[in-house]
């Protein structure tokens, strides 16, 4: 087990660690760029070609209209979950291990969620009449169905993506003076003063702060549990087998934490790796956030029983036949795949000696991530192909290489805006890190004075 | 778009459908004397394919070809539905009482599932009953086909008319001009021949009269050579078809229709999928087989 | 303006262009010839188009020789869609999907639209010149016309040619024809065609029939069917009892369909008579001794049929009177085609249906205009004759049959031998791309023709007896194309030839026939007093007129005293029977070209856009084969490769391969698609009329192990309700009251 | 009379605290401890903000109201152009229906609340500021600053109090 973070350190030290992140980068920095742009190429051609040609080329048929692009949609949606999330429930139960992750989290909150919002575009029809979902005011009074859950869906993530964005950008401001005050040369100099908005530390702004930021955590809770709550509901709100089912809000809001939970441990093992973070994104904290991992993966296993099981007893055969079908039929590799990743895998984390395990814990993060993955396509996929009408069941259908790439290239497109991030803006958060060591020396402090003074009591005595 | 609007008409945009308003044409929003609907009767129809190809000739339907019918991009807003016996259990089939064929098209539902989803208001119910699809309004989002139970709507996955080609020069000149073609990225289905419909209905309009049984017909009905399709208005109790929706005790806002005691079970008129309450506007009349033989 | 070279022609095209996209009457497409263009401005309009308004013009379908009297809708100056004609006693306002298809031969992109003298385009002059030089010092006996079923004036003007050229070679070939048939229902019944009355029956029992699909006049005898099964018809609902090898869409839609060996139709109709006896029916005693050895147990041993079913079917037979038995190709395409006819005809002399429901039908009273019908006996004495070198100019119009005829007796081959070969083509097909000389001919929505159909279908009522009719085909529009051209012009001008005085005031053959029709005003219910205008527009408006046939009349002459059916024969080297199925969309194949046919699934198959083999699954289990495995179906003349189907309404002694597909020429719809299964058909011929048997040939089946995804419209679980209740509901007719519906 | 601004650079907010309370308890000339005294630091400290003193912070005000007009605005816009769809239902729902529109209420709830509450927060922290004219970049490093503003005459007296207690550094400049 490694070393928490030292109560010692120098706050300046803080400073310069950081601030080296956004220096000039290692070359695996240019490595990993260049693989994320080439597979963001991928997607853009892929989707040039679906674009023109039209959505056919995805392999989409009647019954199975939607494809991975949605499965990998929510994978995205869900992905986004834990940064903010966790964020801000760990902020408000002042959980102070989360104050070296936490910025990285939300930065993956927010670019997932815009790799999710590009998923809502590719699925369209017709991209280029997409400002027909805006409520914008028109002179035939004509407006967007608000009743459709599509529709609550773009509201959500529309809601969630700029309240995500501001609460990231609030909190790095302290940051963003920082790297103002160091950084003198090239455009940079004038983004940071841009930026940080003239921020000075004063006790008025500090004074504010505090409470704009605990009010927008606040309302981000219950944001985070409505997004994925209506991501469900485009689904549960729908008629279809597999689909109707209560249990879908719930459990797609601890689909989502969990695998937010599993991308942070990924995420945190690359940074760590990538900018040198050892001093900060300590083991300690890894094992926190996988135990926690955990946790999740049990209630999302929890979930999946009683979602299985209700379907089960219940009179609804058609229900009851896609769940077959899913076991048993040509999903059965990716059902079982994703039951083998997402609640059997998962008991890999309760290993102590792996909870630190950097290797070991990565790879297990990626399984999960690829199980949960799965666990949105066999959302998707199965009700389609075997709906209520069976002379419409379809077990041809396979997505093509277009769907593929612009799945593919999803996740370049991610790695890039991540990438990109965390050389603009300090993916630590310097202040709250200096917050987190003076508090924790402030307390060792009291307990030295606590012992000595039982010391001198004993003495005295 | 006005609070007054809404506060004073409050109670009107309360109103459910089918099941408050009964069906009953004198209901404030929804100003209509018609409701389009049909009946099919499964043992005089043959499966010959009439139907469909009628359709295709109304209503631009595109011809896609073999690799995309392959893939399941089948245009065909009527499709006939070929089933056997399974008197040996599911999957086992039996010839013996030769096939049965059900022709599927759009059910027009009155509580359609589709129209709720669509993200922009691209499919609506009319006010003559019928599930209304715009297609200038459609982004492609396909949730309706999603939530469709019957699956009997067909999306442009290509653009068939300029990219594909499907009507080369001279075929072209063989669409109805009475209605679009689709251009890629669009949902359609079945509209009941709106615009035949229309003209029955504009016509009776302009002639002071309600709509009759011989003001109008669909392409499917019009072709069917066994004449197993009856369409026309619910409303209109004089209607072939409101007189066999009656006959056979069927009613359009009921999801469980309790026939009669005595005769009820010697009807045979059913919806499909009726128990999932999207009260379709198509009753169809059960495939009768003589056991004597 | 002088520097430009917008002068006002051009800007008349320019309108008249955009006249065109907005309705465009009169011109139709001729607008868009350079040069040539008119422009019609809206105020100039005939009266009765308003735009956006369709005009309804009648006319007669030419997709199948039913001759189903349907209306074009027409907007702007085009053709749309054809309608039927709801004062027809044909098909009395309804359509098949074929007949809809019309549209699409019409406008398809595929039409020859030049005359090509060896693939060559040249003009109509060069061409007729042409053909004037090769029949120059060519005897009459060494010219050969071959047509397909011909009839009306075209026909006249046909046999006109060929008395001018001394020439009584014309051969008149459909691919699919009740040919034996015909011979057997004259022996039977003394017509050749009577008039079916499904609709009065109580039971049919069809041997192979396709009546719903395929047969004879399809949408007529859906119409009968339509009352056949209303339970509120005083006989209450007909019983349909469908006995074939394969089951065609008529069964589908039996309330019993009865898989028997292929070939053994005969022995159970027998059979049954025999049944029939046993349960007490009057049985005439020259039956009674035919069918006495046919016990139930021999008959459900050489047939495949249970005792109880033959019994079964006897007894309801019996009960529900009258019935009417029907003879179709599944049994008619043997060596002993003709005995299985005349065995099943029994049935319906013993069942005393002749006169009920097989009742009289009446001819035509002008002979050079009644059908010529087509069969496939005239095909062999052609393809004999070319083979010995009889033959010098050869004309074909309307058939394929370097496509359909069986390779066995190398058609292609012997039709090269001819000297001049003309084909009169919409496409270049198979027998016009052999041709030296093709002539574009207009679509049968541009031509005039007047047609007399076969089986003449009668109005309810009194009269009906007599009755004939002739219906008329009028262009619907503008030629598509100024280089085509009708047969009946072409025709004409041919004669015009040999004989220039005779024919020099018919300008063309709209005045012929309006001559000849004006002429005959009386016999076509006018009145001698009408004027010939008024009468030509009510007649056209009309779309058909009435004739007063001359009545014929049945009798039930069928004897059973020169019956011989043979019992089948296991064939070792090729154990299964090879079913040419004809569907109702593709026929002989001549319509492949119309995409709407393709993608419209076969209705039992629901397969598209290929051709298939359907096996019985017993059968299929046995070889190993799988849905959508390529196997090889191989007879002793020939191979084709396509995907199995395993399909539950085949004997498991049968293969059956859809005809009509596999053309390598003809357009971009129909070629490469699928496999031609004429091609392979062993050359057997029924015994009695010389009709090459379809069914008579054995093939084997051997896995390729390919396999592919089949294209079709039903889905994995095939025909499976996958256990749900209420989607195609069937119900026992003893458990509904059908009397009340309306 | 000029004022001038002097900046104080500390190492530990205990040095800090006790700079402030003499300030304050001071009488100097020109200088108002609840105006003139700014307190700069590295990290959010309740506890600076315990010895300056109680200030009301007004952000919760903009996010009540934030979140109120968000909210009935979301019901009105839906409800109301939900109401311009006179005669076209959908699935046979009522054309205003209340469930599915609580749904974007809601999220126009959060919306606005979060919207007005950053909104709010910009306005009562005084931001985008303008740099104040004195600033030492060690204040995002780790030292407390104490900005005074003070009359010219006041400068001594001040700049002896930061130097009792071990400022770092102090800088001086002319006001503005």
């Amino acid at each position: 087990m490694g070393k928490d973070i030292r109560e010692d350190i120098a706050w300046a030290q803080i400073n310069k660690d950081v601030l080296k992140s956004l220096e000039s980068p290692r070359k695996l920095y240019w490595v990993i760029l260049l693989v994320a742009i080439a597979m963001v190429g991928v997607a853009v051609g892929c989707e040039i070609y679906q674009y023109n040609v039209g959505l056919g080329v995805g392999n989409f048929d009647n019954p199975n209209v939607w494809g991975l692009y949605i499965a990998t949609f929510i994978f995205w949606i869900g992905m986004s979950h834990s940064g903010t999330l966790l964020s801000a429930i760990l902020h408000l139960m002042h959980a102070d291990w989360r104050k070296p992750i936490y910025r990285f989290a939300e930065a993956m909150t927010t670019f997932s969620l815009m790799t999710a919002g590009l998923f809502v575009m590719v699925h369209l029809g017709r991209l280029w009449q997409v400002y027909y979902a805006l409520p914008y005011p028109s002179e035939r009074w004509v407006w967007p169905n608000f009743q459709s859950p599509l529709l609550w869906d773009a509201m959500a993530i529309f809601t969630y993506l700029s309240s995500s964005v501001l609460f990231l950008y609030i909190g790095s401001i302290p940051d963003l003076a920082i790297c103002r005050d160091n950084i003198h040369q090239g455009w940079r100099k004038k983004l940071y003063s841009i930026l940080a908005l003239g921020w000075e530390g004063t006790d008025r702004q500090w004074r504010n702060f505090r409470i704009t930021y605990l009010t927008v955590a606040c309302f981000l809770i219950p944001l985070a549990v409505s997004v994925h709550s209506i991501v469900a509901s485009d689904f549960a709100m729908s008629q279809q087998p597999g689909w109707h089912v209560t249990s879908f809000p719930p459990y797609f809001v601890a689909g989502a934490l969990y695998s937010g939970c599993a991308a942070i441990i990924t995420l945190f093992i690359i940074l760590r790796y990538v900018f040198r973070f050892e001093e900060y994104m300590t083991l300690p904290i890894l094992k926190k956030t996988v135990r926690l991992t955990f946790a999740i993966a049990m209630v999302w296993t929890y979930l999946n029983c009683i979602e299985f099981a209700a379907t089960w007893y219940s009179h609804d055969e058609a229900a009851k036949a896609v769940l077959i079908e899913k076991a048993t039929g040509r999903f059965a590799p990716f059902f079982w795949g994703m039951i083998f990743c997402g609640s059997v895998v998962p008991f890999a984390l309760m290993v102590k000696k792996w909870q630190t395990s950097i290797p070991v814990m990565f790879a297990v993060s990626l399984l999960l991530n690829l199980g949960m993955w799965l666990e949105r396509w066999m959302i998707v996929a199965p009700t389609f192909s075997h709906g209520y009408y069976p002379w419409t069941w379809d077990e041809h259908m396979w997505p093509s290489m277009v769907q593929w790439g612009i799945v593919f290239g999803s996740f370049g497109w991610f790695t890039l805006l991540f990438m990109v991030f965390c050389k603009v803006v300090p993916s630590v958060s310097m202040y709250e890190v200096k917050e987190m060591v003076y508090h924790r020396s402030l307390a060792k402090k009291k307990e030295e004075q606590a012992v000595k003074e039982e010391l001198a009591a004993k003495g005295a005595n | 778009m006005s609070v007054s609007n809404l506060l004073e008409n409050w109670s009107k945009f309360r109103h459910t459908h089918p099941v408050d308003d009964k069906g009953h044409p004198d209901w404030e929003a929804y100003p209509s004397d018609i409701k389009w609907a049909m009946s099919i009767d499964l043992d005089a129809c043959t499966g010959c394919n009439a139907c469909s190809v009628a359709c295709y000739a109304e209503n631009n339907l595109p011809v896609v070809g073999k690799e995309k019918y392959s893939h399941g991009q089948a245009m065909h807003w009527m499709r006939i539905e070929r089933y056997w016996d399974e008197s040996a259990g599911v999957g086992e089939f039996d010839a013996d009482k030769g096939a049965r064929f059900l022709p599927m098209m759009c059910q027009q539902c009155e509580a359609a599932p589709c129209e709720t989803v669509c993200p922009v208001g691209a499919t609506n119910h009319t006010e003559d009953g019928l599930n209304s699809q715009i297609y200038n309004r459609c982004i492609g989002s396909r949730y309706c086909s999603a939530n469709c139970p019957y699956k009997v709507r067909y999306f442009n996955w290509y653009n068939y008319p300029e990219q594909e080609k499907v009507w080369p020069e001279p075929l072209n000149q063989q669409l109805n001009p009475d209605l679009t073609v689709r251009t890629k990225g669009v949902m359609e289905k079945c509209t009941f021949c709106k615009q035949r419909t229309y003209t029955a209905r504009n016509n009776a309009k302009t002639e002071g009269r309600p709509v009759q049984d011989s003001d109008v017909q669909t392409a499917c009905q019009e072709a069917c050579p066994v004449g197993a399709i009856t369409f026309g208005n619910l409303f209109n109790p004089e209607s072939q078809v409101a007189k066999q929706w009656k006959s056979q005790q069927v009613e359009l806002t009921k999801e469980v229709q309790d026939k009669d005691e005595k005769e009820g079970n010697r009807l045979r008129g059913y919806r499909i999928l009726e128990e999932l309450r999207p009260y379709p506007s198509v009753m169809y009349l059960e495939r009768v087989r003589e056991s004597a033989v | 303006m002088t520097e430009n070279d917008f002068n006002r022609r051009d800007f008349l095209k320019v309108l008249g262009w955009g006249g065109t996209a907005v309705a465009l009457s009169g011109c139709g497409n001729t607008s868009i010839e350079d040069g040539k263009e008119t422009v019609t401005s809206y105020v100039t309009l005939p009266s009765y188009v308003i735009p956006s308004i369709s005009n309804y013009f009648n006319s007669t379908c030419a997709q199948c020789e039913a001759g189903c009297n349907i209306m074009g809708r027409v907007r702007e100056g085009r053709v749309l869609k054809a309608e039927g004609n709801p004062n027809s006693p044909i098909n009395r306002g309804r359509m098949c999907g074929l007949g809809l298809s019309g549209v699409q031969a019409h406008y398809n992109p595929d039409r020859v639209r030049q005359p090509l003298l060896k693939g060559e385009a040249i003009t109509w002059d060069k061409a007729l010149g042409v053909i004037a030089d090769k029949l120059n010092g060519v005897k009459g006996a060494e010219v050969a016309f071959l047509t397909g079923n011909m009839s009306g004036h075209v026909q006249a003007l046909l046999g006109n040619y060929m008395d001018e050229l001394g020439s009584k070679n014309h051969f008149s070939y459909e691919a699919i024809s009740p040919a034996v048939l015909r011979a057997a229902n004259k022996k039977a019944y003394g017509v050749s065609m009577p008039r079916y009355r499904i609709d009065k029956a109580r039971v049919v029992v069809s041997f192979g029939a396709d009546f719903l699909g395929a047969w004879v006049s399809p949408v007529h005898f859906s119409q009968q069917y339509a009352q056949f099964r209303k339970g509120s018809r005083p006989e209450g609902r007909g019983v349909l009892v469908q006995i074939e090898p394969k089951m065609t869409l008529t069964g589908a839609n039996a309330d019993r369909w009865i898989g028997v060996r292929p070939g053994s139709e005969g022995v159970l109709a027998l059979g049954i008579i025999n049944a029939l006896g046993k349960a007490g029916l009057a049985i005439p005693a020259d039956v009674a001794a035919a069918s006495k050895a046919y016990t139930p147990e021999r008959v459900s041993g050489e047939t495949d049929v249970t005792v109880e079913q033959i019994e079964k079917l006897a007894a309801l037979l019996k009960e529900r009177t009258p019935s009417l038995v029907l003879t179709g190709s599944a049994a008619e395409g043997y060596a002993h085609g003709s005995q299985n006819a005349a065995a099943i005809a029994l049935l319906n002399r013993v069942l005393g249906n002749i006169g009920k429901t097989v009742e009289a039908s009446a001819s035509v009273p002008f002979p050079q205009i009644a059908p010529t019908v087509g069969n496939r006996a005239s095909l062999v004495s052609l393809n004999d004759g070319l083979a010995a070198g009889k033959y010098k100019v050869v004309f074909s119009y309307g058939v394929n049959p370097v496509f359909s005829a069986p390779a066995a007796l190398k058609f292609k081959d012997n039709y090269a031998k001819a000297d001049f070969k003309v084909a009169f083509a919409q496409y270049l097909d198979e027998t016009a791309q052999a041709a030296d000389l093709v002539l574009p001919l207009e679509s049968a929505m541009e031509d005039w023709a007047t047609v007399v159909p076969e089986y003449m279908a009668a109005p309810e009522g009194a009269g009906s007896a007599g009755y004939a009719q002739m219906s008329f085909r009028q262009p619907l529009m503008d030629k598509l194309y100024p280089d085509t051209r009708g047969i009946g012009d072409i025709l004409l001008a041919l004669l015009k030839q040999r004989k220039a005085d005779k024919y020099k005031e018919f300008d063309d053959f709209y005045a012929y026939l309006r001559s000849a029709v004006l002429k005959n005003k009386v016999a076509l219910g006018g009145k001698a007093t009408d004027d010939d205008d008024v009468f030509w527009d009510e007649t056209l408006s009309k779309g058909f007129v009435p004739m007063k046939g001359i009545a014929g009349a049945v009798s039930a002459k069928a004897s059973a005293s020169d019956l011989r059916l043979p019992s089948a024969t296991a064939d070792q080297e090729y154990p299964l029977r090879l079913i040419p199925a004809v569907s109702a969309s593709m026929r002989d194949g001549r319509n492949a070209n119309e995409p709407w046919l393709q993608e419209s699934p076969d209705p039992l198959t629901t397969i598209v856009w290929d051709s298939w083999v359907e096996i019985n699954p017993k059968t299929a289990a046995k070889l190993g084969i799988v849905e959508g495995d390529i196997v090889e179906v191989t007879s002793r003349s020939g191979t084709i490769r396509t995907q199995a189907y395993l399909f539950p309404g085949i004997h498991p002694d049968a293969v059956s391969v859809p005809v009509g597909y596999g053309h390598e020429a003809m357009g971009r719809y129909a070629k490469g698609v699928g496999a031609n299964v004429f091609a392979m058909l062993d050359a057997v011929f029924d015994k009695e009329t010389g009709e090459l048997a379809l069914n008579e040939t054995g093939v084997k089946i051997s896995k390729t192990g390919q396999r592919v995804v089949i294209v079709k419209e039903e889905g994995p679980v095939g025909g499976s309700q996958a256990g749900k209740k209420k989607i195609a509901v069937q119900v026992a007719a003893d458990k509904v009251d059908l009397s009340k519906e309306v | 009379m000029s004022k001038r601004y002097l900046l104080a650079l500390y190492n530990n907010f205990d040095e800090a605290e006790a700079v402030v309370s003499e300030l304050r308890n001071s009488d100097i000339k020109g200088f108002d401890a609840a105006d003139d005294l700014v307190v700069k630091s590295p990290i959010e400290h309740p506890e600076v903000e315990e010895f300056l003193g109680e200030k009301p912070v007004k952000v919760q005000w903009f996010t009540l109201g934030g979140a109120l007009t968000g909210g009935l605005l979301a019901f009105t816009l839906i409800a109301g152009s939900q109401a311009s769809f006179y005669s076209q239902m959908k699935g046979g729902k009522p054309i205003v229906p209340i469930p599915p529109d609580l749904v974007l209420t809601y999220e126009m709830f959060i919306l606005g609340g979060v919207y007005i509450t950053v909104l709010g927060f910009l306005i009562c922290a005084g931001l985008p500021a303008r740099r104040s004219p004195l600033y030492s970049a060690k204040v995002s490093e780790d030292q407390i600053g104490i900005l005074v503003k003070a009359e010219d005459g006041s400068v001594a007296k001040l700049r002896e109090i930061f130097t009792k207690h071990k400022a770092l550094e102090i800088q001086e400049e002319a006001g503005r």
